[in-house]
């Protein structure tokens, strides 16, 4: 395969003259693409990721989508620093439109030095900080199809950003690698055409370089996929799902591989097939899980209660979109929490376990595997949108030290010893042992009546009591096993902040504005939000002044939840709170600490 | 011997049309010798729904109306283990319509029995989907499961017994589980199991019956007649049992879901899972298709 | 028709002589009925309480029934007093025991100068207080039939307590007069070979007499009952449901007339379609309900959140059973409330009201249907099983003052003089003009999804922020609309009692028993669950030194409700729980709260 | 006039099936002349289920796969409204397969119409439940939902139709529709709507459409020989579009579920409500039959 190279002596675009001086290097940029669905702004997205991480920077890539495919207004935004990054970069240098409304969409946020580039074969502007180059007309008229308009925008920010033009081309190897030679071909082509227009023309001077990061061994993971893989290395074999946005990659990854190792990935007829599909094979001693999102999580609130109530170790991965109902389903939201805290009729355990980052994912949805099976119950794995969907530079996880617990499972040899096997036998810690059906000589009834110790259905008044007992006590003795929450920031602030998921990014962005500024913080992430780690939470809480708790939604609903945990310490717990469908940005958040610093919660 | 959970005695009404079908059952796994703890039977909820308590193999008593999806996660989880689904028509026909229908198409090899017996025994005999017009205020037209199997192009094996017939019925229990022994898919027994209490139809019922079998043409590995011929018995006021669809030959192509996703009969619950090497390369090929 | 009389010169069976002396006069009595599903002690129930209904007394009949047709123990408790009663007494005068067991479950509650009536030809028992008396035997020898054994034992009851003959016998023929005329001669008969063989019986001289009460107009009624009255008087018209127990009575009253009101009641295949065809038929115009208990209610919960986000008015009846799962569907409990008021992904506003009693259950009703057409958000009636089934003497619903209020409901001709029509329109309440589809000039649409005030899609972001307030702020505006609590007892008392649903029936029992005691108490009522009415609940809160909330859960689910809203009373707020399946007995609970006067809480 | 919900653009990618559809629902509610606002369209959640907002009448977005349970709450609440319920084939056939059996049984006359794409446009392409084996790695034949509505022996309309012949289509519709309004009782039409993003099948299908009233003997009021000459069209790997049930005759008995329980159309939304002594009738009823 020969594709054009791209002529490296081109010193031009490496370096050629900056307008008003040498480029200026940049340590924290960030690019916004817009377009209309279909005009590839994901593609552009996805290859200054893909450039900057072969850099050695750390990349924080998200995209707005609508829930439509083709058409309507959709923009991803590519964040690259130096430093390590989870959030969406308050101010854009750079923004790539495809369309006016693209443009419109993007100014404000624009950081006062940036530039917009737009494609003037599609609209004109008269901004001032606004370039017009014709991408669907220079793709058009020299590949023949005006389609490569997204590569030839890339060469043109290529240009504009100094890049090295061979890692600019590998990155369009590495990506089209899998498609035709034609259109490898063709995208290289692209980003000569983009380069050379950008060189001609006169506004567009290099003004910018990118620094150099230090990262190796890192990948641009989005959490669906730590998820995925946390299920593997976990022991997971059995997955049922059925499609949602943002869920859907999780069942999508699981099944390229799964099958190949023993192991059953399906998509069921709807949700409440999936839950029941994986509650049937975890009985028969399948590690499994389903994933979904709201509306579906709604639809599998009888059977999470069933496997609580039967005790069948089940694995249900949440990724919040923006609700009530249907909602807005490519959105970002954290407002399914006070729901699964409290989901189903009657009373149950269930834990709630929430990872902050990609690598969390990863290590959680291998924890909560082990604590779904060592305690007999339902495990929710609550996610966002942003954690599930946002590319992220993620290290290598390090698989020294996991383990599959099993918790109390017995072998064929141990069940043989025994003088009787009890499903729900009465233990200390509330989690009998279990053995798989099918092994020999031992027969067992599993049920989601009020049922004995054999699984017998009784309406015995002293077994009732003692079997709720037993259930619902699985929440104190789990307590120490429990993910703990994490601290980061300055030990001795007096000013708190609480949060989980992807909520981390901001907060942490924040703490580093606010300390830049004076103002030090400390920041509690929760990791286990249910049942609420009091041990863990008051100390921090009995530490600061204020803890404010910020989240993605209308109500507060984890601070709700701590008040009503932790009610002593009520007047500390202040809500901050966001539910437009996009994550906070640091300023913005830290804006909204400061308004806060007089008066309390909404 | 590990002392283990027993069979209970029958909370069933004396005479109950599941009687006879419990009894069909454990003559069927009697006759194919299949272990008891690789049995097991997932019970719907209703009055029928809790017969995996009546049975010493294992149960599992799923939600109303879902017996179907857990018995699919229990089959695929692990093929090596016999897996029955029973329970009643409301379970079954109406709150688990979604996945009776999806039931064919997966065509994972168990058996789904259904006594059926037009009502909701469990709670106190209200019309059922397979209820007569008129029946308990009932305005719909009865559904007609063995019809709606039929529609259905999926070599499964699908039959309808009486439980006034007890040794018929446990013929075809025997062979409905030898075809899924011989993972060959579905088999879908629906068993007119009357219900004493709330809607005693044994005499009518056994005046009616009329298997499909005795009549001339009969030819259960062909849906076209099979339909005809149902439809024409129906049509005379008289009810068509015996097998209804019985594939003509081991189809040369695997069928079953269960042998299509797990051709060694190695599944999610009889694999190794601890962290090995070899455990590891799904993993290792995920995260190196990770950008 | 005619029916063998019932000798009323036949004094013995009057006053016949007593066992030492006179009879003695009860005002507050109880008798409990056990043997097997099938053996009839639901009639006998029935028939007493007839009885005691006729007489004027207030009457209180529970029943303890298991999952199953035929078989297994069934008991049933009359309790009949002067004075309003609507808890189960605590202590039997009298037991009938047809089988062993019924004797031994009951034995325990038999008060201690209380007679237990066996049936010596099921069983043989030498407790000092049990007389056996054959009634299978002597039905049979004498109807032929063994199954008369029940209204034989009616007989004898009726002998020992000193019935009026007259009236025993209109009781039966109230009973059976839609029977043939067989059945109703031979139940008449088996009374009399009942009173023949008790005056018979040596031990068996009249031991009591019964007070005469003073009721007049009431009825012997059950919540579900009421509830579907109210829903008919509120204008209800459209109900689908499942059944299920407790529920299924709501659907089958409104079965019997409601189709000859233009009113259609449909058994739906199951709940999810029992709430998406209330949903439409409410998007329609019509008042709409749909009843269930936990597992139906759990499957409801993404439609319950399409109503709250479509905003369209729906009534859902909750008939709460022991949970979780399909745990034990004949029994009562109150462990749904938590996951109600968090019911459904992402937010939306829901009210979740709950009656106290019988009345209760009939006006509030009529308030739900209205608020929900008023508020356009879904209405929960939370109800419990206790509430639901066990029947009570209620006085005659008085329907003056009531009202059907249809809130912003347009008619056509206000439609007509409108210059939009929107159905999402901002409004300072937050709640929308509506007007049916079929209104001439307009069409509207109605979604799930995030929308503009004409109801399209729409991912504007002050829209979104717009539509959240919108809907979440009706909770505010609502406050002053929804159902207050009442007060019970010494409002100087400083120890105070907080439940709601049929807990009130014990809790004012044992207010009676701690008052006699000399401890002052005062009682609040709970009507409106969600939202908190803080208003109402802090001012009781800061009038005592301690609060305990009753209620029939494990984790004291509207403890913790109330706690999370009002934290800073945290302190007061303490909990005293039963989840065995039974409501409390009034000198239970205050056995409860008196081991409570040192510490706190389970 | 007052301002209300107007048509808004389309968001269907160019070239979209679903086009074809949209066309032919607007020329037969044109030809039928029914105003916009005594028509109601409850739409499904998917590409296709968002065609309510592309037509001026009242919409109702229903929840994923619950369309046909509002649309029997809305014709049943107001049987003076014309209902159609449309969908995609996820909505109809996955999640929504309950109801959609359930339809027929309950035979409410109003119009449902599945926009079948064999795949889930909405969420990028996988596999629907009539997606054939193979597709997006699919290991199970596709439902086949002609067959599953000619099953069940109700007199319902059942039509398949192509979105490439849109004039057919509309004809079908306004059929379909007129067999609605003359109330008796559900209609049901499968349209082949290719999604040209993620499944193009429009020249592979108009190939292969053959309408079944091309060929001798056709008789759509006749379920056996339909069922035998669907089948025997399928086996020779094409595909029966047409009209595929068609009752005989106006059925002398009421058949239509509304009619049956509304005779006079006077129902739950269209009667008063107020506090009368008329109103309260049913509550003096039922109130006497407490003890
Ligand atoms: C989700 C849910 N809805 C309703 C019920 C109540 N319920 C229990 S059994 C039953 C129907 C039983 O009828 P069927 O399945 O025909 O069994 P049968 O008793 O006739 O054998 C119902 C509706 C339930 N347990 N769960
Ligand atoms: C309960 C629930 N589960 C899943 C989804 C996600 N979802 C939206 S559309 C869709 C499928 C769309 O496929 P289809 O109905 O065939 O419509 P098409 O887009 O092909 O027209 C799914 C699964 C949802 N909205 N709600
Ligand atoms: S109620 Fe009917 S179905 Fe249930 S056990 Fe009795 S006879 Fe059988
Ligand atoms: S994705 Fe497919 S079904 Fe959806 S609009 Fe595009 S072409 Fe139509
Ligand atoms: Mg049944
Ligand atoms: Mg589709």
């Amino acid at each position: 395969m020969s594709a054009p190279a791209i002529p490296t002596a081109d010193r031009s675009s490496q370096t050629g003259p900056a307008v008003g001086g040498s480029p200026k290097e940049l340590t924290d940029l960030a690019v916004l693409i817009g377009g209309q669905g279909g005009d590839g702004t994901l593609t552009v997205a996805d290859l200054l990721a893909r450039y900057f991480h072969r850099r050695g920077l750390y990349v924080y890539l998200s995209r707005n989508v609508l829930s439509r495919i083709r058409g309507g207004h959709a923009d991803s935004s590519v964040r690259a620093s130096v430093d390590p990054t989870t959030s969406i970069k308050s101010e854009m240098e750079l923004i790539v439109a495809f369309d006016a409304q693209s443009l419109e969409l993007g100014l404000p946020e624009l950081a006062p030095d940036g530039l917009v580039l737009y494609d003037s074969s599609s609209f004109h502007s008269d901004r001032p900080n606004a370039i017009g180059l014709p991408f669907a007309t220079l793709a058009g008229s020299q590949l023949g199809q005006p389609i490569y308009k997204n590569t030839t925008a890339y060469g043109v920010v290529s240009y504009l950003l100094g890049f090295d033009p061979a890692e600019t081309r590998a990155v369009i190897e590495e990506r089209f690698q899998r498609r035709s030679p034609e259109a490898l071909e063709k995208n290289l082509k692209a980003i000569e055409i983009g380069r050379k227009a950008a060189a001609e023309h006169p506004e567009l001077a290099q003004r910018w370089s990118v620094a150099k990061g230090s990262l190796s061994g890192y990948r641009i993971m989005a959490g669906n996929q730590a998820v995925a893989l946390g299920f593997v290395v976990g022991g997971g074999r059995f997955f049922a799902g059925y499609p949602i946005t943002p869920a859907t990659e999780i069942m999508e990854y699981l099944g390229r591989y799964l099958p190949s190792m023993h192991g059953v990935v399906r998509q069921a007829e709807d949700e409440l097939a999936s839950i029941n599909m994986v509650i049937g094979a975890a009985y028969a001693g399948a590690r499994a899980m389903t994933s979904t999102s709201g509306p579906g999580l709604s639809l599998m609130t009888e059977g999470i209660g069933h496997a609580g109530a039967a005790e069948i170790p089940i694995l249900v991965a949440d990724c919040q979109r923006v609700g009530p109902s249907t909602g807005q389903p490519t959105r970002h939201e954290q407002s399914d929490l006070s729901h699964l805290v409290h989901i189903g009729h009657g009373e149950f355990p269930r834990f709630v376990i929430s990872p902050g980052s990609i690598e969390d994912c990863f290590y959680l949805t291998i924890d909560a595997l082990n604590l779904a099976e060592r305690w007999r119950l339902p495990v929710i794995l609550l996610l966002d949108q942003a954690l599930c969907q946002n590319g992220t530079s993620t290290p290598p996880f390090d698989l020294n030290g996991l383990r599959v617990d099993r918790g109390k499972r017995l072998s064929a040899e141990e069940v043989a010893k025994l003088e009787a096997y009890q499903y729900y036998k009465f233990t200390p810690d509330g989690s009998s042992p279990y053995a798989p059906p099918g092994t020999p000589g031992i027969t067992a009834q599993v049920t989601g009546n009020e049922h004995d110790e054999f699984g017998h259905v009784s309406v015995n008044i002293p077994n009732r009591n003692k079997m709720m007992a037993k259930r619902m006590e699985k929440l104190i003795h789990a307590l120490p096993e429990l993910p703990r929450p994490r601290t980061f920031g300055e030990p001795t602030a007096r000013i708190g902040l609480i949060a989980y998921g992807s909520t981390e990014g901001p907060v942490r962005e924040a703490q580093e504005i606010l300390a830049a500024k004076g103002t030090p913080t400390k920041f509690l992430q929760i990791r286990t939000i249910f049942p609420v780690l009091t041990d863990t939470i008051v100390p921090f809480l009995e530490s600061v002044d204020v803890a404010y708790v910020v989240e993605h939604n209308y109500t507060g609903q984890l601070a709700a939840l701590l008040r009503g945990a932790m009610p002593e310490h009520h007047k500390r717990i202040q809500s901050i709170v966001k539910y437009d469908g996009f994550s906070f940005r640091g300023p913005e958040l830290v804006a909204a600490l400061e308004g806060r610093k007089n008066g309390p919660v909404r | 011997m590990v002392q283990s959970a027993k069979a209970i005695p029958s909370t069933w009404c004396p005479g109950c049309g599941d009687f006879g079908l419990l009894a069909a059952v454990k003559k069927a796994l009697i006759e194919l010798k299949v272990p008891q703890h690789q049995t097991v039977l997932v019970g719907g909820i209703g009055c029928s729904g809790g017969i995996h308590n009546f049975l010493e193999i294992n149960g599992l008593h799923a939600l109303h109306g879902r017996l179907l999806a857990q018995a699919v996660g229990v089959k695929l989880a692990n093929p090596e283990l016999m897996v029955i689904a029973a329970g009643g028509d409301g379970d079954g026909y109406a709150i688990g319509m979604g996945h009776f229908m999806h039931a064919f198409k997966k065509n994972a090899s168990f058996l789904y029995l259904v006594m059926m017996n037009e009502t909701y025994g469990l709670t106190k005999g209200q019309a059922s989907p397979t209820a007569p017009i008129g029946f308990e205020g009932n305005v719909e037209r009865p559904f007609d499961a063995i019809l709606a199997a039929l529609s259905q192009p999926v070599p499964n094996f699908v039959a309808r017994t009486f439980s006034g017939d007890p040794k018929t019925m446990t013929k075809i229990i025997v062979e409905a589980l030898r075809f899924n022994q011989e993972g060959r898919g579905f088999a879908f027994i629906e068993d007119l199991s009357p219900c004493i209490t709330y809607n005693d139809t044994f005499k009518l019922w056994r005046e009616k019956v009329v298997d499909l079998a005795t009549l001339p043409g009969n030819d259960p590995s062909n849906r076209s007649t099979t339909f005809r011929q149902y439809l024409e018995v129906v049509e005379s006021g008289r009810i068509p049992i015996g097998v209804m669809h019985r594939p003509a030959t081991v189809s040369a192509e695997v069928e079953s879901l269960e042998l299509k996703l797990l051709p060694d009969h190695i599944g999610p619950a009889n694999a190794g899972i601890e962290l090995s090497e070899e455990n590891l390369t799904g993993y290792r090929k995920l995260l190196a298709s990770v950008r």
